[in-house]
């Protein structure tokens, strides 16, 4: 029996009079591939929020390697080993994609803004380790020709490679992914999909998808989790999921 | 002496307060910060100034005119300056409007020179006395108008067609254009409502005092008031311009005049605290 | 490939693409019609290009830094190829965005007002009556301020909105989004009496496609910025393709 | 590839010398100036806030001079030269004042300055005064660290607020035959305000009165306030500083609340603008103190000065007390200029100003005087009032017979 | 320390020109540097004389101040360029800045470079008390909550003013290391210029260090650097300590040169020529604050001094246009701002850098590097 990395218990999410979330329950287990599928609108990214901790849930807990990471703020639960892409693409504009990767080594680094300044030698090293980082990287995704272009130079599906690229610097545990395929070309998906599980067996990471494109999640996932009108009304392996009824209405209607 | 104060408090305070309405239809149109709202308000002082004194105009007319004026004024800047902007980050909106008012107080100058101008415009000059509080009729008749002209606003904000329209497009800029409203108009009729407003503001504090560019540092006692009331808010822009004027003379009254800026810009970073939107503001819900 | 058209054609793109900040293309040569009096669906799962269609029909995509790059949009005999939304709208193209954009600070009643704005007073007027006769539920409201009302009631004022202007189509963008099906069902249920009371012809861009195959006469199907089906509603229905194109479950037409 | 890289190099080379060479070959053409004072001109400076918020009255002051000066100019300069005006805008920033200053110093030498109108830079610029050896010659305040004790090179010429309180404070005592009065005083809550306080609190306190300090912001719509505690402390007479707005407000705001007593204000707020937005109701109780004479106080003593403002289309500032200031200042440095003889040179100007100098004002203001221990300049005062139906300024006396005041 | 510099060099290097030419081009920057203020403080050069307008009426006292407003500018950049945070109060940090070094010279008796040091610490502190909003509000708001703070703080500047120094302004001491004085423009210039060069290379520094860079993701986006671990508020309120600090030093430096200070000099105008000269200049980079900069102090000067030369042209044109010159100017001067703004929104450096980039592109040795 593997181990729950990540759990998340009766989380609800309220706002004003409108509730997104009705205590959704489900854990994605280390080293597997956890998807969390559901129509529009069904608050699969405002659960992906109340557990980075962008969102406050109303109510309800998140274990994050067996520790309650519920109400803490977005960056703290960041430092406890969770990495994270977003919807609509969240790469900083100003910088080169080799810096955005850098951005990544932050929660490894320990040198402030005087140091920076002057050039202290622990600013050096952190500096360092993340270039080394980053190149690393970069050759890992076979992104090191356009190192120094800023993200609104590339395309759409290289700009989601170069998030992912990110969320990996972070050598997080857990990796949530929200929407990584949305607006890519087929080998563009292709790609990414073996880079997935490239990660997942070189690194050992656990990944937690939102995700539309179904040939892909049934291809990916170990594990679907689908929720819809904020409730989770089905979870287990792809192929029942794709035979569950619930599943089919939600999706083509009843 | 209190009710004195309170009283020259609000007279004064209604005409902060229809800058401030200008302000905010503006601001409500076009998001634009517009730190020119007291140059407007000169530029309605100037052009009493060119109607009344070198036009020769009877009152009326002067009125007239002045309207006119500021709502063609109003409309030039939406086109020539807020328009090719259109869409910009917060700092360059704020610094097209430095620019405007650098740009206008350059061309009063010109045209007028830099002395101030004595205009007389046949307003009541007199004084009520009730028991112990005199009250100056020039206060009243401009509190009066103020008031009028907010109200005026409000009927037509309510009720009319334009007004629909203008709020509508407040509202929500991609709803309004997919719903057939010429944006473009509804923003340039703000502007030069919110124009006019700051003008009529204009002509009374330059009957107050002088016609001068340097009224502008008076105008721009709006700036707070929107602030304290909630950017968005239309009442809340008339009464955060009455209790600037209420702060103003009860500070200066009681305690310096030195002290006024202390007594608006403390509370107003109070409010902040407590209330980020404003008094009046409504609390945007943030979305990731 | 398509069926043969019968009506006079009332909206026609032709080889229309698309791109974002001249960007890889969203859409690649579409085709499509809608002709009058006729109900057509466009499915397709997310990012396949359906809300970008709808904003190059309704003269968004400059809003949202797009931009057409080929291809014709034609509303009746009026090319409406990049033309502003406002014109677009005015040319009797009635809009239901996606979100239920509604004014939300305005009453019931003043949401249909903006609506019938385009139109004549006492033509507006008319129209206006007519919605509430459609919706007894927006009349039963029409003085509380949209943003207090229900996601449905909501929806239903978008829809009202867009028909007080009379138009000639309407484009209506994921209707069924965030809302209870049964709603949503009730909403669906009205289309066929909009279409023969107000004599409108409708778009509709559904993600919940059974809802849409049922009420329309023709579908499109998108995929990748491409259709890559299109018929008549029931064979559409019938097609593997689009359990594939929905679910994922690997049919056995493989893909190009 | 390097070749091609020094090729490049050569030729922006040979551009910048040919460039170079092309601004030599300008620059050869022209005269190496001494102290400002070439063949056929003398250089002179003149720092004005011709915009800006004090421009409505630093401006008709700048104007004044300038017209001085054209006036010399056009009876043919001053032995044999004429005078050119190096004008510079300072718009109420002490900063650009200090750059001015150095302009004049050695980036387009003049043989002196005059206006200098921001006391916090006059303030300054004490210490550069005294090392660069400029003469500053009628500056349009006077900062008191500048002449208490005398700074050399620096020669006021304008009205002293402290003289100001005193002719202010002793004529109203007297003419309202009071023993010991009560003043309220109302000024603007900036420096020359708190300073005007003080020396008319000394003044008072010198008669046995007692004053009433009430501060208002340059930037106010409203006198209300000031009113009401002049009211509650029912003075003899008002005593205002500030701006043209300053005393606009207090007067208007005076009438409203009934408050019938006179007051005075100081040099700078006796301008026609004021009474003429007063109106005679209100300005026949308001006085101002001054050490010019407006045009139509004294049409015989200035007539020189009307005609030349005229003829330089500034007919309507010469009533004005700031294009008079500026007049007088004008004419007084040529004066001096002539005194020196026919090489003038920095030090030879302030050497004759330090042993003693008298301009002759022809009435237009007081004796001004400098000596090695005074260079302040002006110090009589009068005190004027404004004739509503001749549209005339009519003064209270000579200036001689308020010197009794002056301590 | 070195390897730092090894670093720096081999950063610079990227995409840029052959070091050669660089060394040739830094050498020639620094000899005009050097060269410049001997060349304005004696008008000519190489012993030739050049008139004002082909110095283009500017003086060292221009090029000093200018240099001290790089500081300021710069920093203003740095908090609203780099980090996103929009203020109009940066007045408000140069007058704390002056008062400081007043206040610490008098009443403790520090010396000139020890009230440097005491304005940039005091200047920090503040910035982290008006930072403080940032918590909370944001876009307008918190502009205004700005614009609160530099009111407050002129407030207490003139108080303080009124009662321990002269109404016409607080008087600093001498600006003396040792017993040496920097009395002259040129010691100035000699003093003021490392002061610019090394504030601006500071700040610039830290854009390539971890946390520098984590500002600028801040302000990209602040929900994916929260993603990242970036904790912003804190980092928010070092930004704000970080470059208050150079806007006290800057202000510091400025008492000194004018050698009194006046609280009515820190007006809302004087804070919103900083707000200019980062947007005419160009948001967010280290160059667009110096550019700025310098255009905005030079180009009035300038201006005016063209004006000056015309003196021809049709007699009432002419003299109207010589009587209304400091009018004009500004007309001029304004319409220049909004053009930029809306012809060139990111600034003269935006506007400068793709020209730039074609230049070298075209160049031979780019393929080599």
């Amino acid at each position: 029996m593997v181990e729950a990395l990540l759990s998340v218990d009766r989380v609800e999410m309220r706002f004003g009079g409108i509730v997104a979330l009705h205590g959704v329950s489900f854990e994605a287990k280390r080293g597997a591939v956890t998807s969390v599928i559901g129509p529009n609108g069904a608050g699969k990214t405002t659960l992906f929020n109340c557990i980075t901790g962008m969102y406050q849930a109303t109510s309800g807990r998140v274990l994050f390697n067996g520790r309650d990471i519920t109400g803490l703020r977005p960056h703290a639960i960041a430092r406890t080993g969770i990495a994270r892409t977003f919807q609509n693409i969240a790469l900083f504009g100003g910088l080169s994609v080799l810096e955005n990767l850098k951005i990544g080594a932050y929660r490894h680094g320990t040198s402030g803004l005087l140091e920076g300044s002057i050039f202290a030698p622990r600013a050096q090293r952190d500096e360092k380790a993340a270039q080394r980082h980053a190149q690393d990287i970069l050759d890992f995704l076979m992104l090191s020709d356009i190192a120094g272009k800023k993200p609104s130079e590339l395309p759409y599906g290289v700009q989601k490679q170069v998030e992912f690229g990110r969320a990996l610097m972070q050598g997080a545990d857990l990796i949530l992914l929200d929407e990584p395929m949305a607006g890519m070309s087929r080998g563009e998906k292709e790609t990414l999909v073996q880079l997935i599980r490239r990660v997942q067996s070189t690194l050992g990471l656990t990944f937690l998808l939102v995700e539309h494109d179904m040939p892909v999640i049934m291809d990916i996932s170990d594990h679907i989790v689908v929720v819809d009108f904020g409730r989770k009304i089905a979870e287990g392996v792809p192929a029942e999921i794709q035979k569950n009824d619930a599943v089919i209405a939600a999706y083509l209607g009843a | 002496m209190l009710s004195q104060f309170i009283f020259s408090g609000l007279a004064l305070g209604s005409i902060y307060g229809l800058v401030a309405l200008g302000f905010t239809v503006i601001y409500k149109a076009t998001q634009v910060f517009n730190f020119a709202q007291g140059m407007l308000m000169v530029c309605g002082a100037y052009f009493a100034v060119t109607a009344s004194i070198h036009l020769g105009l009877p009152f009326p007319l002067t009125i007239a005119f002045i309207l006119v004026g500021a709502g063609i004024l109003g409309i030039a800047i939406y086109f020539l300056l807020i328009k090719p902007l259109g869409g910009q980050a917060l700092l360059p909106m704020i610094m097209i409007t430095i620019a405007l008012s650098i740009i206008l107080r350059a061309v009063i100058e010109l045209i007028y020179g830099g002395a101030p101008l004595t205009l007389r415009l046949p307003l009541p000059s007199g004084v009520f006395v009730l028991g112990d509080v005199r009250i100056s009729q020039l206060h009243v008749t401009a509190a009066v108008v103020s008031w009028l002209c907010m109200l005026l606003f409000i009927v037509f904000f309510r009720r009319s067609r334009a007004g629909l329209l203008m709020r509508a497009t407040a509202d929500g800029y991609e709803a309004a254009v997919l719903s057939g409203i010429r944006v473009d108009r509804i923003n340039a009729a703000a502007w030069a409502i919110g124009t006019m407003l700051a003008a009529i503001g204009g002509v009374f504090l330059c009957q107050l005092q002088l016609v001068s560019v340097e009224l502008e540092n008076i105008g721009l006692l709006a700036l707070p008031a929107v602030v304290i009331g909630g950017l968005q808010s239309v009442p809340g822009a008339i009464l955060g311009g009455l209790l600037v004027g209420l702060i103003e003379q009860l500070a200066s009254g009681y305690i310096s005049p030195k002290a006024r800026d202390i007594f608006i810009y403390v509370p107003l970073l109070l409010i902040l605290f407590i209330r980020p939107w404003g008094l009046f503001g409504q609390k945007e819900l943030g979305r990731v | 490939m398509m069926s043969p058209c019968n009506h006079e054609s009332l909206l026609s793109v032709a080889g229309l693409s698309v791109s974002y900040g001249g960007k890889a293309l969203v859409l690649s040569g579409i085709d499509l019609s809608v002709g009058k009096g006729e109900i057509v669906a466009i499915l397709g799962a997310n990012g396949a290009g359906k809300t970008t269609l709808i904003r190059a029909i309704s003269g968004l995509l400059k809003l949202h830094g797009g931009a057409i790059l080929a291809g014709q949009i034609k509303i009746g005999a009026d090319d409406t190829t990049r033309l502003a939304p406002e014109t677009i709208v005015r040319l009797g193209l009635g809009q239901v965005p996606e979100g239920r954009l509604v004014f939300k600070n305005l009453t019931v009643e003043e949401n249909l007002d903006v609506g019938a704005a385009v139109l004549p007073r006492e033509k507006g007027r008319r129209t206006m009556a007519a919605v509430y006769h459609l919706f007894p539920r927006l009349a039963e409201r029409r003085t509380q301020l949209a943003g207090l009302m229900s996601g449905g009631e909501q929806q239903m004022l978008a829809l009202g909105r867009a028909l007080a202007s009379s138009p000639r189509l309407i484009l209506v963008d994921e209707l069924s989004l965030g809302l209870a099906p049964l709603i949503v069902r009730d909403i669906y249920a009205q289309f066929k009496t909009i279409r023969s009371e107000f004599g409108t012809s409708m778009l509709i861009v559904e993600q919940n496609a059974r809802l849409a195959l049922d009420v329309s006469e023709r579908a499109y199907v998108l995929e990748r910025g491409e259709v890559v089906l299109s018929g008549l509603s029931a064979d559409v229905a019938t097609s593997a393709r689009i359990h594939e194109s929905y679910l994922g479950v690997q049919a056995e037409a493989s893909h190009g | 590839m390097i070749t091609t890289g020094k090729t490049r190099l050569r030729a922006v080379f040979i551009g910048t010398l040919l460039g170079l060479g092309a601004c030599v070959a300008d620059a050869m053409a022209f005269e190496s100036p001494q102290d400002g004072v070439y063949t056929d001109r003398i250089d002179w400076g003149m720092t004005a806030d011709m915009s800006g918020p004090a421009s409505a009255a630093q401006a008709p002051w700048g104007h004044g001079f300038q017209t001085a000066i054209k006036a010399i100019n056009e009876k043919g300069g001053v032995n044999g030269r004429k005078i050119n005006v190096l004008t510079e805008d300072t718009r109420y920033d002490a900063t650009v004042e200090r750059v001015a200053y150095d302009k004049f110093v050695s980036q387009t030498p003049t043989l002196g300055t005059s206006g200098m109108g921001n006391s916090s830079a006059q303030t300054a610029l004490v210490p550069l005064i005294k090392r660069n050896k400029l003469p500053v010659i009628g500056t349009y305040t006077t900062a008191k660290v500048a002449i208490d004790p005398p700074t050399p090179y620096f020669y006021g010429g304008f009205c002293g607020f402290k003289e100001m309180a005193q002719v202010g404070i002793g004529f109203f005592t007297d003419h309202l035959k009071l023993q010991s009065p009560k003043v309220a005083l109302v000024h603007l809550d900036v420096a020359s305000g708190k300073e005007y306080s003080s020396y008319v609190e000394a003044a008072v306190t010198a008669r046995g009165g007692t004053v009433k300090s009430i501060p208002i912001k340059v930037v106010a719509a409203d006198a209300t306030p000031q009113v009401l505690e002049i009211l509650a402390m029912k003075p003899d007479y008002v005593a205002i500083h500030g701006v043209p707005t300053t005393a606009i407000l207090v007067i208007k705001a005076m009438k409203q609340y009934g408050i019938d007593v006179p007051a005075f204000a100081i040099t700078y707020l006796g301008t026609p603008g004021v009474y003429e937005n007063l109106g005679p109701d209100a300005g026949k109780n308001y006085y101002f103190v001054s050490c010019f004479s407006p045009a139509s106080s004294d049409p015989k003593a200035a007539a020189e000065m009307a005609a030349a403002a005229d003829k330089a289309g500034f007919g309507p500032l010469k009533d004005d007390i700031n294009f008079v200031a500026g007049w007088v200042v004008g004419t007084t440095v040529a004066q001096a200029i002539a005194k020196v003889g026919a090489e003038p040179t920095r030090e030879k100007l302030a050497d004759m100003l330090n042993a003693g100098f008298t301009a002759n004002t022809s009435g237009l203001s007081s004796e001004l005087k400098y000596t090695a221990a005074d260079h302040e300049g002006l110090h009589g005062l009068k005190p004027l009032n404004y004739d509503y139906s001749a549209k005339a300024f009519k003064s209270y006396g000579d200036y001689k017979d308020f010197d009794k005041y002056l301590k | 320390m070195s390897n730092g510099v090894t670093a720096y060099l081999v950063r610079l290097r990227h995409n840029a020109l052959p070091t050669t030419l660089r060394v040739i081009g830094v050498a020639v920057l620094l000899a005009i540097l050097l060269y410049l203020p001997y060349v304005l403080q004696f008008r000519s050069i190489f012993g030739v004389r050049l008139s004002n307008m082909q110095l283009l009426n500017i003086g060292l006292s221009q090029v000093n101040l200018t240099l001290i407003s790089i500081i300021g500018a710069v920093s203003l950049n740095y908090l609203t360029g780099c980090a996103g945070l929009v203020s109009v109060g940066h007045a408000a940090f140069f007058a704390l800045g002056s008062m400081v070094a007043a206040a610490t010279g008098m009443h403790l008796k520090l010396p000139f470079l020890a009230t440097l040091v005491a304005a940039m610490l005091a200047g920090a502190m503040a910035g982290v008390v008006a930072g403080l909003p940032s918590l909370r509000v944001r876009g307008l708001y918190f502009v205004l909550s700005t614009l609160a703070i530099h009111f407050i703080v002129v407030f207490v500047f003139a108080e303080y003013q009124y009662a321990f120094h002269d109404v016409t302004g607080v008087a600093v001491g001498d600006a003396k290391i040792g017993s040496f004085e920097i009395d002259s423009g040129i010691k100035w210039y000699f003093f003021l210029l490392p002061i610019t060069v090394l504030s601006c290379l500071l700040m610039r520094n830290t854009l390539f260090h971890r946390e520098g860079r984590a500002v600028l993701a801040m302000r990209d986006n602040e929900l994916a650097a929260a993603a990242a671990g970036i904790d912003v508020r804190i980092l928010k309120l070092k930004v704000f300590a970080f470059s208050s600090a150079f806007a006290s030093l800057a202000g510091a430096l400025q008492a000194y040169y004018l050698s009194n200070v006046a609280a009515e000099m820190y007006s809302l105008n004087f804070a919103i020529q900083f707000i200019a000269i980062i947007i005419v200049g160009g948001m967010g980079t280290i160059g667009g604050g110096v550019i700025g900069a310098i255009v905005w102090l030079l180009l009035p000067s300038i201006l005016m001094g063209a004006a000056t030369e015309v003196k021809s042209g049709p007699g009432d044109f002419a003299s109207f246009l010589l009587a209304h010159r400091p009018q004009i100017v500004n007309l001029i001067f304004g319409s220049i701002v909004a053009l930029i703004l809306i012809f060139a929104p990111h600034g003269i450096a935006g506007f400068l850098r793709p020209l730039w980039q074609r230049m070298i592109g075209g160049l031979p040795w780019r393929g080599r590097t």
